[in-house]
């Protein structure tokens, strides 16, 4: 009997267990991690096959996090099962575990397409978890053509992270555009740009259709040879749990602003879940890291007995190839301002008094207040917008407000 | 928990701050060696207009939303000031995306840095507070802002 | 060498005190005996005594004690005396020869009464009448030096050890219900008589053991009243202060004390009693430049009564004790000892302190 | 024309290896001597502008600055100086009359350094001051000249209106306008935590400072700027602006650039109008009218204020003393010719007027020797520059001590003595908001209790030394001063013995 049981040990399993504690210092905790590493920052991976980080350094927490918090983890397994009744877990090894409260942070899985002759290629990867960056690394040499199959996040970052190390890139997506889900064309084309000033090879509106060996058939026609292949065409959240046990859940799980789902004494966290994005004012899946945390927290404070709800989410990104930065936030809806020089774009979104979105290429400085306008609803006329719009600063605000900013504990 | 506040009316907008950080945090005895012919990476950063300076730096928040947002755990809170493990950051710049202040940048090699109250070098007390010439960076307990 | 009043001189002293609150007359012999154990406290240098109820059958005179240095300037002060006073008796004020004492000058008493003509003229009473002329005297006839000027008491003062001074006026022949002494320790002078102590003005007299270190800002400030600091001496500045507060302004001689040892802000600030706190405050702010500061003990002798004072720090060592009617005031409590082995209630009267003794009314 | 140029006063010396082109310099300079050149990459400096100010040199982090006096000059000669030529070009060029500002800098002899203080030694004990009480209070106003008693025979405690000081020593006349609203705010607010006063000088008072009045002087010069009724009520005295040492005989002009919003309301005169304050008061052309004035003002305010009287040192300030003691007035102030000024013709400030020392000196025995020195009280300025000099012009006979530069030290001026520009680079003698804000009151105030403090400090050891332990024993206390290197002369009219004797 664990008081709280928790299924993933990422992000929202981290918060979920500090979310527990800032409450409860004594109740029992058990996560269950599919994967057999300490929590990690999953968007770290690409870092990792890039030099810039090790796996000495990629844990989330210091090494004796589990023990100082007081926390079982169950390594290597699955839950299968959930019984919100019987408050039981049924793993994959057959056992079940019974729990108090539970947080279903199961995160997504990669998307797979069922390409033509995709069993045929040997050497293909996912580029999701520790362990696909494991076996990437295991593999790639500088006699190595890559073949990337997706221009999103996860694609081109293991595109930056393998660069220096293959003697080839090619990227391939159908999108007509890098990064389609957060950048408009204008915004991708300049990414893009660097990223091929930075020897990224492209092959966009044309993605593979099928597979042989070494070999990439294109849509067009065209084939590309490759010996490393990487899928990375998207993800899709692990519901299943909850949805077998009768949660509502949509495209993710739905969640409340206490991380409650449907089900009694369960909860869910992270990129398996759907929440308000209230740049939209509509439930979608926001799977970004500081979300996963948030929600996590918000979900262990909650089962804990705490008040606590994480309802501002919006989807930003953060997200720099070879030094070149993009950042966007919100919705890109409403009135559009926009400032762009040869190698910076900024577009900000506004409706209804209020800042809803952005992307700013290349300025990416100070950044966070734009997107804490955005969070926080500030209303547009209580500052000064013609200043606020040239460049993200607290000097557009009033004195007052800077003054409650700035002038004491936050 | 003392913090850094800057009381804008004070402000002169002189930069001193910006240098007396760069020169702290560069482990250097000899300012002019420290910072003569290169661009500075300050921990502390003047912005304003024509009508008003301030400097602005870590507000050490106590509900950071910088740590947790950041993506390989770099952040965290050591008796309330908040650190970055510079072994850890890998430069996303996701914290600069959350810091409702514009607080945190980059150092030179990108790598996240930011105001650790210059409890890390040797200064022992804030470089930008003592180098103010104007008193308007002060280094002092408060309570929330009303 | 520069003499008193051409230089001002620091010294250390002794004094002393009797008082018979009763009235009763006492010979000068224990004033005399009390000054013997504190000789190391001089050093021949000047010593003199005041006795109070001395002339009774002279009591309604202003008797002045007048030092000459030669007859002809006797001549022209006696003359000079007969334009204000009716003198009703002269005469020389008997000493004995002895060689302990020497070069002493022309020593004469006059007991006087002033015209009451030349009052009404100068629109002064008669007090104020007799300081002036006495000052005149002493600023302005020179070689003649008037050092005692009040009814029925006397000053007698000379440069050698008190206790040879006492003998050389022969003070065992008089009797006085008062007595007070003083044995000087000048520091750079071959000592003058009329620089001795007591310092007389009208019946004050004062003997005073200190160096104050306000004397020019008293002074100063004194001197605006018609007072001349010939001799540029504490004692003489201290005795002018107590007659400009208790003669010409009227207050008590508490109220003097609470001016010239005036209680520090502190303190005023701490008083209980909202009527003395501002009284204190008054006074200080009022008579701000007749503040003493610096180490002072005094005896101020005046008709009926003396009042012995300590600087408000205490800087000067001074005790009083008392025996049936007999109080006695005292450098050092070995003085008192030797004319009263008995002595009791012996304390040492904290700074700023004022011990006022009278002798009890009707008993004079 | 070639024939006007004058070779910068000041040469601006910059260690290149130090310089990090922080360009804080730059940005602290209202005179704008520094600027960054691009196309060298580095920083340059127009020195013709530079006043030597000192800002620059203060906060360049580096000290890879300093200011020197500029060695090129013309062929020496002991009588034409370089300064009396370069003075006669300047008005042979402009037709102008010469304006400075802060005190006579000319090598005039300054009697405090040729004064020295007692010591007690064996006769009597020196006091410390960190054992025994040391007492500073002192009260201003006339003191009444006799004792009255109630019928119960009480002693009736009604003075006239006093000012009371927690130490001898008062921040001079400057007015808002001619310094800062800061520099005022720092010195209302250092008075305030003192425990003495500052004086508005004759720019009225802002509104923000009348809950500092108990620690105020309302000044009522010859202009009347800023007098009305709630003013006059608000101080703790009044003073009557008769003259100021720095320019004896000369009225005031502040400039119309510096009568901007604030300063117009408080002196009540038009924004941009220059303020003009007569050489005389209109309503005063003998010691008679000024009684009239003294009494309307007391009038005014119900008897409960003490009347200053100021005016400068000049030749007979003895009779004119006297004359003011007898007006009624409380307070006599007199201010010396070695005083500052925001501007004043350079002609006048540097040869107009006398010593304060000697001024001090000879109006405090008049005063004495008329018997009413106890009717006034005495206070003295015109470069009272440490705590020894006021040390010594209590002893000489003054009540207390007006200072106004070395509170513009505190402040951070640098004299430069050009306070006439408006542009000071301190925040003190300026209008100029970016300017002015240099000023932080916070740090102003602080760094004037700091002077005042230290200077108690040093007031109460050299009094403990003297074996006195309250300021009013040392007042007129000459017998505490020795003279060295003055002539008989001079000790006869300072009233105090040689060194020696």
């Amino acid at each position: 009997m664990s008081d709280y049981l928790i299924i993933g040990n990422s992000i929202a399993g981290i918060g979920c267990i500090e979310g527990i504690r800032s409450v409860d210092k004594t109740g029992t905790i058990t996560v269950i991690s599919g994967e057999n590493h300490a929590a990690y920052g999953r968007p770290l991976i690409s870092y990792f096959l890039e030099g810039k980080t090790d796996l000495d350094h990629m844990n989330y927490r210091s090494p004796d996090f589990y023990e100082n918090m007081g926390v079982d983890v169950i390594y290597g397994k699955k839950a299968e099962k959930l019984d919100p009744e019987k408050g039981e877990i049924l793993l994959d090894s057959g056992e079940t575990i019974p729990f108090g409260k539970v947080c279903v942070s199961t995160g997504s899985s990669p998307f797979v397409p069922p390409f033509e002759g995709l069993d045929t290629v040997e050497s293909k990867f996912s580029f999701m978890t520790l362990d696909d960056a494991l076996a990437i690394d295991a593999v790639a040499d500088e006699s190595k053509r890559v073949l990337i199959v997706g221009a999103g996040l996860i694609g081109l970052k293991c595109a930056e992270g393998l660069k220096n190390r293959v003697k080839e890139i090619t990227v391939c997506d159908l999108a007509e555009r890098v990064l389609s889900s957060i950048l408009d064309t204008e915004c991708a084309a300049l990414m893009q740009k660097h990223l091929e000033e930075n020897g990224i090879k492209f092959l966009l509106g044309d993605s593979a259709v099928s597979f042989d060996r070494d070999k990439a058939v294109m849509k067009s026609g065209k084939t590309v040879e490759f010996d490393i292949l990487i899928l990375a065409v998207g993800v899709r959240p692990n519901t299943s749990l909850v949805a077998d046990a009768g949660g509502e859940v949509n495209r993710g799980i739905i969640v409340d602003g206490r991380m409650a789902t449907t089900l009694k004494n369960v909860y869910a966290a992270g990129d398996c879940t759907e929440g308000e994005d209230i740049s939209l004012g509509q439930k979608r899946v926001l799977a970004i890291l500081p979300n996963a945390y948030m929600q996590g927290h918000a979900a262990g404070v909650s089962m804990a007995g705490g008040e606590e709800s994480f309802n501002n989410a919006i989807p930003m990104n953060s997200i720099g190839f070879f030094g070149f930065h993009a950042m966007t936030a919100g919705t890109y809806e409403g009135d559009l301002y926009e400032d762009k020089t040869e190698d910076s774009i900024k577009r900000l979104f506004t409706k209804d008094d209020l800042l809803k979105g952005f992307i700013i290429i290349g300025k990416e400085e100070r950044a966070g207040i734009y997107t804490s306008l955005i969070r926080e609803k500030t209303p547009l006329s209580s500052l000064n917008f013609e200043i606020l719009k040239q460049s993200a600063t607290t000097a557009a605000f009033s004195p007052d407000l800077r003054r409650k900013k700035f002038g004491g504990m936050v | 928990m003392k913090r850094v506040y800057v009381n804008e009316e004070w402000c002169l907008g002189c930069h001193l701050c910006e240098y007396n950080c760069a020169f702290a945090n560069s482990g250097l005895t000899d300012m002019a060696y420290a910072l003569k012919g290169k661009p500075i990476f300050p921990r502390i950063h003047i912005e304003g207009n024509e009508k008003v300076t301030y400097a602005v730096s870590c507000r050490h928040c106590t509900d950071p939303i910088c740590v947790k947002s950041c993506i390989a755990g770099a952040l965290s809170v050591s008796e309330g000031v908040i650190t970055v493990d510079r072994d850890k950051c890998v430069g996303c710049l996701t914290c600069v995306l959350v810091c409702p202040y514009g607080a945190l940048s980059p150092s030179e090699d990108g790598i996240m840095q930011k105001c650790e109250l210059c409890l890390k070098n040797s200064c022992g007390e804030p470089a930008c507070v003592t180098g103010c010439p104007n008193k308007a960076i002060v280094y002092e307990e408060r309570g929330a802002a009303n | 060498m520069l003499k008193e009043g051409q230089i001002r001189i620091p010294s250390g002293c002794a004094i002393s005190a009797i008082i018979s609150r009763d009235g009763n007359r006492m010979t000068g012999e224990d004033i005399v005996k009390s000054m013997i154990p504190m000789h190391d406290r001089s050093n021949g240098l000047g010593g003199g005594f005041a006795g109070y109820g001395i002339y009774p059958e002279y009591k309604d005179f202003y008797a002045l004690h007048i030092f000459f240095d030669s007859r002809t300037t006797r001549k022209d002060c006696e003359a000079f005396l007969k334009e204000y006073f009716e003198i009703v008796e002269a005469e020389i004020i008997p000493t004995r020869k002895m060689p302990e004492i020497t070069d002493e000058p022309l020593i004469w008493r006059y007991f006087v009464a002033p015209f009451q003509s030349m009052l009404a003229d100068m629109q002064l009473d008669e007090r104020e009448y007799v300081a002036r002329i006495v000052m005149k005297i002493n600023t302005e006839l020179s070689g003649t030096y008037c050092f005692s000027s009040g009814k029925n008491m006397g000053t007698f003062k000379a440069v050698g050890f008190p206790e040879d001074v006492g003998t050389f006026y022969k003070l065992e022949e008089y009797e006085g219900y008062s007595w007070m002494a003083h044995g000087r320790y000048p520091t750079n002078t071959p000592g003058w008589w009329g620089g001795a102590h007591p310092f007389t003005l009208l019946d004050f007299s004062i003997v005073h053991n200190g160096e104050i270190s306000s004397y020019d800002a008293n002074r100063r400030f004194i001197e605006m009243f018609g007072y001349k600091c010939t001799l540029q001496t504490d004692t003489e500045v201290i005795t002018y202060i107590m007659d400009y507060l208790v003669r010409r302004q009227g207050l008590t001689l508490t109220e003097a004390a609470n001016v010239i040892a005036a209680p520090f802000w502190s303190t005023i600030g701490r008083e209980p009693d909202e009527e003395t706190k501002k009284r204190l405050a008054y006074l200080r702010t009022v008579f701000p430049s007749l503040l003493v500061t610096g180490p002072f003990s005094i005896v101020l002798g005046f008709t009926g009564g003396i009042m012995a004072l300590n600087d408000r720090l205490k800087l000067r060592s001074m005790v009083v004790g008392e025996k049936d009617d007999v109080v006695y005031v005292a450098s050092e409590e070995a003085a008192i000892r030797a004319v009263e082995p008995d002595a009791e209630n012996i304390w040492a009267p904290a700074g700023g302190e004022p011990v006022i003794v009278t002798v009890k009314e009707g008993a004079l | 024309m070639a024939v006007d140029f004058i070779y910068p006063e000041f040469e601006v010396i910059r260690n290149e290896d130090r310089c990090i082109a922080c360009r804080a310099c730059e940005r602290q300079c209202a005179n704008e001597v520094h600027f960054f050149s691009t196309e060298r990459e580095k920083m340059m400096s127009d020195e013709s502008k530079c006043v030597n100010c000192q800002r620059c040199v203060s906060l360049c982090p580096t000290r890879a600055l300093k200011i020197v006096k500029s060695d090129c000059t013309l062929r020496e000669n002991a009588n034409w100086q370089n300064e009396t030529i370069r003075e006669v070009y300047k008005q042979a060029a402009s037709g102008g009359v010469l304006l400075s500002s802060m005190g006579n800098p000319k090598p005039m002899p300054v009697y405090w350094d040729k004064i020295l203080i007692n010591a007690s030694q064996v006769t009597n004990p020196p006091i410390d001051p960190l054992r025994e009480p040391m007492e500073t209070k002192v009260f201003l106003g006339k003191k009444p000249d006799k004792i009255r008693r109630d019928e119960k025979g009480n002693i009736i405690c009604d003075l006239p209106p006093q000012v009371e000081l927690s130490m001898p020593i008062m921040f001079s006349a400057m007015s808002y306008g001619s310094i800062s609203y800061n520099a005022h705010c720092s010195l209302a607010r250092a008075a305030t935590e003192l425990g003495i006063v500052y004086n508005t000088g004759e720019g009225g008072l802002h509104e923000d400072f009348y809950k500092y009045g108990k620690n105020t002087i309302v000044q009522v010069a010859s202009g009347r700027f800023g007098v009305h009724e709630v003013y006059l009520e608000a101080g703790a005295a009044i003073e009557i602006k008769m003259g100021q040492g720095a320019k004896p005989g000369i009225g005031g002009h502040l400039p119309g650039t510096k009568i901007v919003d604030d300063v117009s309301r408080t002196r009540m005169i038009p924004e941009g109008s220059d303020a003009i304050s007569p050489a005389p008061h209109h309503d005063i052309y003998s010691i008679e009218d000024l009684r009239q004035l003294v009494y309307s003002l007391k009038e005014a305010t119900e008897y409960k204020k003490p009347i200053i009287v100021k005016v400068a040192a000049v030749h007979n300030i003895a009779a004119i003393a006297s004359g003011i003691a007898r007006s009624g007035a409380d307070i006599i102030a007199i201010d010396g010719f070695r005083g500052g000024t925001g501007a004043a013709p350079t002609r006048i400030r540097d040869n107009v007027g006398i010593p304060i020392e000697l001024a001090l000196a000879s109006v405090d025995r008049r005063l004495r020797d008329e018997g009413i020195r106890n009717n006034v009280s005495l206070v003295v300025g015109g470069s009272v520059r440490s705590a020894s000099d006021v040390v010594k012009a209590i002893a000489l006979g003054a009540d207390a001590c007006y200072i106004a530069t070395a509170a513009l030290l505190a402040l951070g001026c640098h004299l430069c003595r050009t306070c006439q520009t408006g542009k000071c680079n301190w925040g003190i003698a300026t209008q100029r908001p970016d300017l002015v804000k240099r000023l932080n009151p916070d740090m102003g105030s602080e760094r004037l209790v700091n002077l005042m403090t230290a200077w108690r400090h040093e007031i109460m050891e050299i009094m403990g030394a003297m074996g006195i332990n309250s300021i009013e024993a040392l007042r007129g206390n000459r017998l505490m001063l020795r003279g060295v290197g003055l002539n008989e002369k001079e000790l006869e009219i300072l009233g105090i013995a040689h060194a020696g004797e």
